[in-house]
C-alpha cells in the first residue's frame, strides 16, 4: 500500500472528490493547509499600505491506497485538480507499511 | 410647533438605534455567508450607509417629504440639499427639530437598502452595487416613502396604514431582491452546493442588534414618546417572540430539530410584519402576526429552491412575505383602542382597510419589482453588476477588497511591501 | 397621572437597553462554553426571551403586578392577557404608560430566566428547559416580583430595599441555579477535564453589552429620568469599576496573573451588587460594594470544586453570592442623602434595615431554591431536562440544533439534499 | 436651575452610549492586532474604563470642572470625591443633574484614555500601562478638559470652539500617542513583518459600535434634547459617511481596491474631525470636512513608516491628524445659522476664529505630547512599560494574562489542576 | 523507527494519550482534520432545508517510534481509540529514515 | 526523494524560511498542529481556577526535496528552527516513491 499525498487549491476538492469515486477511492483525509512555493503568495492591503502574504491558502489530502490503484489515483488527481495555472500543488507517493481500521482492527487492504 | 425635550430625546435615540441597524444588518448577513466573502458583506453594508445617507441629504429626503408637487406622487425640492432645515414637512405636527425628523427617516432609507445586499450575496460588484444603491434611493425609496409616508402622498391619503414600513421598506425590499437577482443570476454551484453560514454567532449577533435596533424603527414612528410608542415597542417585541416560536416550532415539526438561525430568522420575520401594524394592533395581535410571520417566512425561503431565484439570504422570503403578511394583518387586526386611525375586520371595520391593504402590497411589490429590475438591468449593462467568476471562486474578500477576513493563525510569513 | 414624554423616552430606553442584555447574556455565556455547545447557549437564550415575554403576557405580569390577592402573596388576574392596559400598578405614580411599565418589568423576567441557562450549560435539553423557563416564570419569578418589587407585595411592606432586583433577579437566579444544577447532574468530565472557554473575545463582547445595557436595568428603575436615575447610573457604572479592580487585583496576586475574563467577571460581579443599592447609596460605597463584589465573587466561583456542583458558568457564585452581597450592603450603605426611602447602619439607621435586608436575602434564596428544585425534579420526570451521553459528547449544537457554529474552512464537502 | 426630564434622559442616554463606545474601540483595535494579542487588547481597554472612573470621582473630575484655581488653568477640590454632587459645574447652565453631566464627562475621560491602547498594542505592560493611565488622566486629561471644556477655562475663554472635544480628545490623544510609542519603541519585527488583522469583522464591529456611540459623544455634547443636539446628530452622521467615502475612493485610486478597513477607518476618521465641529456646522459642511478627513486619514496613516515611529493602529494618524482637520474645520465652517457662538471664515467671521483653533491645535498637541513623553518615561523607568522580548513574542494574551483567546477544536488536552 | 499516523474521534483523544503514555510514548503532534469516508457525513439544517455535510471533523496523530514499540502502539491505539461505531478511523506506518531533535540535533532514537 | 517533515515553534518559521531558500528551497507546506511531548504544555487561569493545558501550539513544514539536498536541509533546519529552550521540535525524513506537479504532470525532480 501507499500513502498519496495531495496538495490542491481549495475549491478544487468539490472536482477531485467524485474522480476518486469513480475509482472507488472514498476514504480522505483532508487538512487545511499553507502552501509556500512558486506562486508568489498575493499581495494584500491594509489601511492604504500594501503587503506580501507569502503564502496561498491550500488543502491536503492523503489517502492510502493499494499499490495496483496508485497509478490510476495519481492521474485522476491530476486531471481533477488541474487549472493549469500556477500553484495548482504537488502530489507524493510514500510507502505504507501496516494499515489498520481501528472499528475492526483489521489490517492490510482489507483495512481501507 | 414647540419642541419638546422628551419627544427629540426618544426620536434621536430612535435615529441612532436604527443606524445600529445597519451593522447589525451586516452581522446578521455576513455570518451566513461563507467566510471568503463575509468582508465584502460588511464592506457593501458599511458603504451603503454613506451613499445613501449622502445621496438623501442631496435630493432623497426633499423627493419623499418635500412639498407635493402634484397628486401625491412626489415630493418637490424644497429640501434639496437639507435646505430649510427649519421647515417642518408638509402635514406633519411634531414636537421634534425638523431636522431630526430627516434624519430619522435618513436611517430608514439607509436600511431599506441595505437589506438588498442579503439577495445580491457573494456575487455582487462593489461599485456596480453602489451605483445601483445610489439610483435606487432615488427612483424606488423615495417615491414610495413619499406615497406612504408624507402625509400629502397618494396612499396615505387613501387610508394605508404602514406604521413603520411594511410597504415602503419591507415589501419594497423583498420585490426589489426578486428584480435584482433575477438580473443577476445564480451564484456559481447554487443550488447544488450548500453554502452552509461561516459563523452562526456572528449572524447572531446581528439578529440581536438587529432586534433591538427594530424599536427605534417601530416604536420611534410613533414620533414621540407616549402610549402610543409604548405600545408600538411592546407590540414589536412580542411579534419577534411570536415569530421565534413560529419558525421554531415548524421547523421542529418539520425536521426534528429547532436551529439557531431558525430562532433568529423567526424573530426577524416577526419584526418585518410587526412593522406595517406596531402602532395600530394591540399586543394579543402582535403575538398572533409574529407566530404568522415565523411560519409564513420559513414556508417562503423554500420557495427560491422551487422558483428557481438565487435570493442568497432570503430577503424576498423573509422581507417580501412576511411584509406582505403585515401589511395585510394591519386590515385585519387595526383597533381604535390603540390608534384611532383606523379599524380592521375584527374592530368591525369591515372590508375596507383590508382593501387599502392589499392595494398598498400590489402597488408597492409591482412599482419596486419594475424600476428595480430596470436599473439592475442599466447598472449591469454599463458599469457592471456582477463580478468575474475566478472572482467569485476565489471569494470576493480577496478578489475585490484584497483583504481576508480572519487571520487566526497569527499570520506567519506577511511582510510590508515597502516602508 | 400626566405622562411625561422625558419619563417615558428614559423607560422606553431602558426597556430596550435590558432586551438588549439578552443577547449580551447569550455571548457572554457561549463564548465561554466549548465549541461545539455554543449555539446551543445562544439558542436557549434566544428562545427564552420569547417563552418568557408569552407568559409574562398571558399571566405572569399579573400575578406580580395585578392587584393583589391578599397579604402581599400574589397578584390577581386584572392584567391578564395584558388586559386594561391603561390601568397603573396599585401603589406606584408613574408619569408614563403602564405598558411601558409592563413591558420594561417583561425584560427583567426574561433576562433573570436566561440566567440559568449559565448553570445548566452544555447538557440541558432544549424543550426540556423551555418548559422549565415557562413554569419558573409564573411559580418563582412572579411570586418573587409581587413581593418585592410591587409596593403592596410582603417584603416590600416590611421595608425591604432592592432597587433593581438584588433579591428578585441575582439571589433568585443564584439559588434557583444551585438547584437546577443539582438536579441536572455534573456536566461529562467535569471537574477533570477544563472546558476553557472557547472565544474569550465574544465573551468580552457580552459583558461590553451587559455593562451598557445594565444602565438600563438599574437606572431604568427609577422609572423618571431625574436625580435618581443619574445617581443609580452612576453608582451601576462605578460598581463594575470597583468589582473589576477587586477581582483582578486579586486574580493577580493569587496566581501571578490578571485575566481578560476575570476583568469581565468582576465588572458582572459589580453590577449584580449595585443592582439593590444603585438608588440608595452614593458613589463611593458604589466603588465599594465594587471592589467587594469582585473579591466575593473571586472566592464564590471556587466553591463549586469544593462543594462538588457543576454550576458550569457560575450563576451561584457570580450572581448568587453578589447578590447576597450587594442587599445586605443597602442595610450598611443606604443614605438619605441619595433616597429618602431609607438609612443603613452608616447614615444612623441602625441595625433595622440590615434585618430586612438579610430577610430578604433568607427568603428569596429559600423560597427560589426549594420551588425551582421542584420545577426542575418533575420536568425531569416527564419532558426530561438532559441530553443523553452521546449528544453531550458530540456536542448539543449538532445533536440538538443540526447546526456548526463555526465553518471557517470555506466549508468544502455540502450540499444540498433536495431542491 | 430647573430639572428637565428629557433633556436628562438624553444625557443618561448619551452617557451610556459613550461607555458603550469603550468596548467598541476594545474591539475595533483586538481585530486589528494578531490573534495572541487580542485579549491583551480587550483587557487593556475594559480596565482602563475602570481605573479612570475611579481617578475620575476621586480628583479629576474636580480638576477639570471644579471652581477655577485662577487663570483658567485648573478646576479646584471642590467636587474632590464626588463631594456636592448637586452644586452645578461653575458656568454651566443646565436643565440635567449636575451628577448627569459628570457621569457624562467621566466617560469622555476614559474613552480619550482608552485610545493610547492602540498606540502601544502588543507591547505595553498591563500594570505599567495602568498605573500610566492614572496618571496621564490627571495631568494630561483633566488640564486640558479644564482649559477648553470647563466655561472657565482659558482656551474656552478664548473663544476656542471645541463641541466634543476635537483639541480635548482626538489631538491630545493623537499627539500623547506619538509621545507613548517614542519612548516605548517599535514591536520586534515592525515595519518588516506585516501583522495583519486577525480579525476584520471584529473590528468591523467595533466600528459600528463606535458610529452608534459617536452620536453620544457628540450630540450629547449639546446638553439638551433640542435643535442643537439634533444638527450635531447629523452632522456627526454625514461626517462618518464622507470620511468613509473619502478614505474608500482615494484608497481605490492608489491600489485599485477599496478595503472594508478602509471604509471603517474612514468612518472614523470623519467622526473624529467632525468632533469638535458637529454643534457648529450644517449638514453640508459636515460632509465635506468628512470627506478631507477621510483623504487626510489615509495619507497620514502612512507616516509612520516614513518617519519610523511604531504607532501600532494608528491613533497619530486617525487621531491626531482628523483631529487637527477638525479643529481647524470649525474656523472656516462654522456658522452662526446653527450656532451663535461663532462664525467662522466661510461665514463672514474672518481669519479670527480660524487663528483660536490654530491656538488650540498647538496648545493640546504641545502639551500633551510633553507631559506624556514624561509620565511615560517615569513609568517606563519604574514599574517598566514594556513586556520583555520573550513575552512578545510568544504573545501577551499567553504571556501576561495567562489565557487564549480562541479555542475552536474543542480544547482537548486540558484538564484542571487540582479541584 | 516508523512514523505512526492514526486518525480518530476527536473525543476519543483523552483515552488514547494515557493508552500511550502507559508505553512510554508521550510525544505526538495533532492535527485538527476532515475525514471522508465510510462514516458518510451528516445532515445540517439551513433554515428548514436538510443539506448534507460529508466529511466528519478527526484528529490526525502522528507519532515517531522505535521500531519495537510498533506492534504494541498499534495495539494500544487500536483499543483505546474504539468505540465500535463507524468511522473510528484508520493508522497506517511508514518508515523513517532520519529522526532530529531541533534543541540538540540528538540524531536516531535518541531524538524521540 | 525524500519527504522532510518538522516540527517547529511557530514564531521560528519567519528565521526558517529564509535558511531554506539559500538553498534553494522554496516549495514547502505549512499546518499548525498542536504538539505534545516533553516541554509539558502550559498553565491557563479561568475564573481564578488553574488548568493545565497539556500541549502548544507548533507549525508543522513538510517539503519534498531531492536526496542529495536531504542533509544540508535537516542541518539548515535545525539551526534555523533552534532557541535552545525545550520543544523545539523535531525533523524526520521519510522516503517518496513518485513526486507530481498537478499543473503540468511532470514526474520526479523536475516536479520540484
Ligand atoms: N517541495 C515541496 N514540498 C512540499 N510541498 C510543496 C513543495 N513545493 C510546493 N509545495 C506545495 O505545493 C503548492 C504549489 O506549489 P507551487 O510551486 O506554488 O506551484 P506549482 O506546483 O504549480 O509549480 C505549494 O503551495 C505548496 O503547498
Ligand atoms: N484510504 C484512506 N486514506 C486516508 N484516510 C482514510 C482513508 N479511509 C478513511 N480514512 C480516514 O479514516 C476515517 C474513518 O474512516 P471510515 O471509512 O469513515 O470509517 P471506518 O474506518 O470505521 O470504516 C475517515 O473519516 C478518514 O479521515
Ligand atoms: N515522537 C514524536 N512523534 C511526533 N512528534 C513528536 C514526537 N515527540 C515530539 N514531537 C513533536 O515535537 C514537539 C517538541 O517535542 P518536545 O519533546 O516537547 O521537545 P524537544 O524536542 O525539545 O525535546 C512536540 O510538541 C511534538 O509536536
Amino acid at each position: 500500500m501507499q500513502l498519496i499525498t495531495a496538495i490542491i487549491k481549495p475549491f478544487m476538492l468539490d472536482q477531485v472528490r467524485p474522480a476518486l469515486e469513480q475509482l472507488g477511492v472514498y476514504g480522505m483525509t483532508v487538512t487545511e493547509v499553507s502552501g509556500f512555493g512558486r506562486q508568489k503568495g498575493h499581495t494584500e492591503i491594509y489601511r492604504g499600505a500594501e503587503y506580501q502574504v507569502s503564502f496561498n491558502p491550500k488543502l491536503r489530502l492523503e489517502m492510502v491506497v493499494d499499490d495496483l490503484q496508485v497509478d490510476a489515483v495519481l492521474d485522476a488527481l491530476v486531471s481533477s485538480a488541474r487549472t493549469g495555472s500556477i500553484g495548482d500543488g504537488k502530489i507524493w507517493t510514500t510507502p505504507v507499511g501496516a494499515l489498520v481500521r481501528v472499528r475492526t482492527g483489521e489490517r492490510g487492504t482489507d483495512a481501507l | 410647533m414647540p419642541i419638546d425635550a422628551g419627544d427629540t430625546a426618544w426620536l434621536m435615540l430612535c435615529t441612532a438605534l436604527v443606524l445600529f441597524m445597519a451593522p447589525g444588518l451586516a452581522f446578521f448577513y455576513g455570518g451566513m455567508v461563507r467566510s471568503k466573502h463575509v468582508l465584502s458583506m460588511l464592506a457593501q453594508n458599511f458603504a451603503v450607509i454613506a451613499v445613501v445617507s449622502v445621496v438623501w441629504v442631496v435630493v432623497g429626503y426633499t423627493l419623499a417629504f418635500g412639498p407635493d408637487v402634484g397628486g401625491g406622487l412626489l415630493g418637490g425640492l424644497h429640501f434639496a440639499g437639507f435646505a430649510n432645515p427649519n421647515d417642518a414637512v408638509p402635514g406633519l405636527h411634531l414636537h421634534v427639530p425638523p431636522i431630526a425628523y430627516a434624519t430619522f427617516q435618513m436611517m430608514f432609507a439607509v436600511l431599506t437598502t441595505a437589506l438588498l445586499t442579503g439577495a445580491g450575496a457573494d456575487r455582487m460588484r462593489f461599485s456596480g452595487f453602489l451605483a445601483f444603491a445610489g439610483l435606487w434611493v432615488l427612483l424606488v425609496y423615495a417615491p414610495l416613502a413619499h406615497w406612504v409616508f408624507s402625509p400629502v402622498g397618494w396612499l396615505a391619503r387613501r387610508g394605508l396604514l404602514d406604521f413603520a414600513g411594511g410597504t415602503v421598506v419591507e415589501i419594497n425590499a423583498g420585490a426589489s431582491a426578486l428584480a435584482l437577482v433575477l438580473v443577476l443570476g445564480k451564484r456559481r454551484g447554487w443550488p447544488h452546493d450548500a453554502m452552509a453560514p461561516h459563523s452562526l454567532p456572528l449572524t447572531l449577533l446581528g439578529a440581536g442588534i438587529l432586534w433591538f435596533g427594530w424599536f427605534g424603527f417601530n416604536a420611534g414612528s410613533a414620533l414621540s414618546a407616549g402610549d402610543l410608542a409604548a405600545q408600538a415597542l411592546v407590540s414589536t417585541h412580542l411579534a419577534a417572540c411570536g415569530g421565534l416560536l413560529g419558525w421554531a416550532a415548524l421547523e421542529w415539526r418539520a425536521t426534528g430539530h429547532a436551529t439557531t438561525l431558525g430562532a433568529a430568522s423567526g424573530a426577524i420575520a416577526g419584526l418585518v410584519a410587526i412593522t406595517p401594524a406596531a402602532g395600530y394592533v394591540n399586543s394579543g395581535a402582535a403575538i398572533v402576526i409574529g407566530l404568522l410571520a415565523g411560519a409564513a417566512g420559513l414556508y417562503a425561503v423554500r420557495l427560491k429552491f422551487r422558483h428557481g431565484y438565487d435570493d442568497s439570504l432570503d430577503v424576498v422570503g423573509v422581507h417580501g412575505v412576511c411584509g406582505v403578511v403585515g401589511t395585510l394583518a394591519v386590515g385585519l387586526f387595526a383597533t381604535h383602542t390603540v390608534n384611532p386611525a383606523g379599524r380592521g375586520l375584527f374592530d368591525g371595520g369591515g372590508l375596507h382597510l383590508l382593501g387599502t391593504q392589499a392595494l398598498g402590497v400590489v402597488v408597492a411589490a409591482g412599482y419596486a419589482f419594475a424600476v428595480t429590475a430596470l436599473i439592475a438591468l442599466v447598472v449591469q449593462k454599463t458599469i457592471g453588476l456582477r463580478v468575474a467568476d475566478h472572482m467569485e471562486l476565489q471569494g470576493l474578500d480577496r478578489a475585490v477588497h484584497a483583504e481576508t477576513a480572519y487571520e487566526h493563525g497569527g499570520g506567519f510569513g506577511s511582510s510590508n511591501r515597502s516602508f
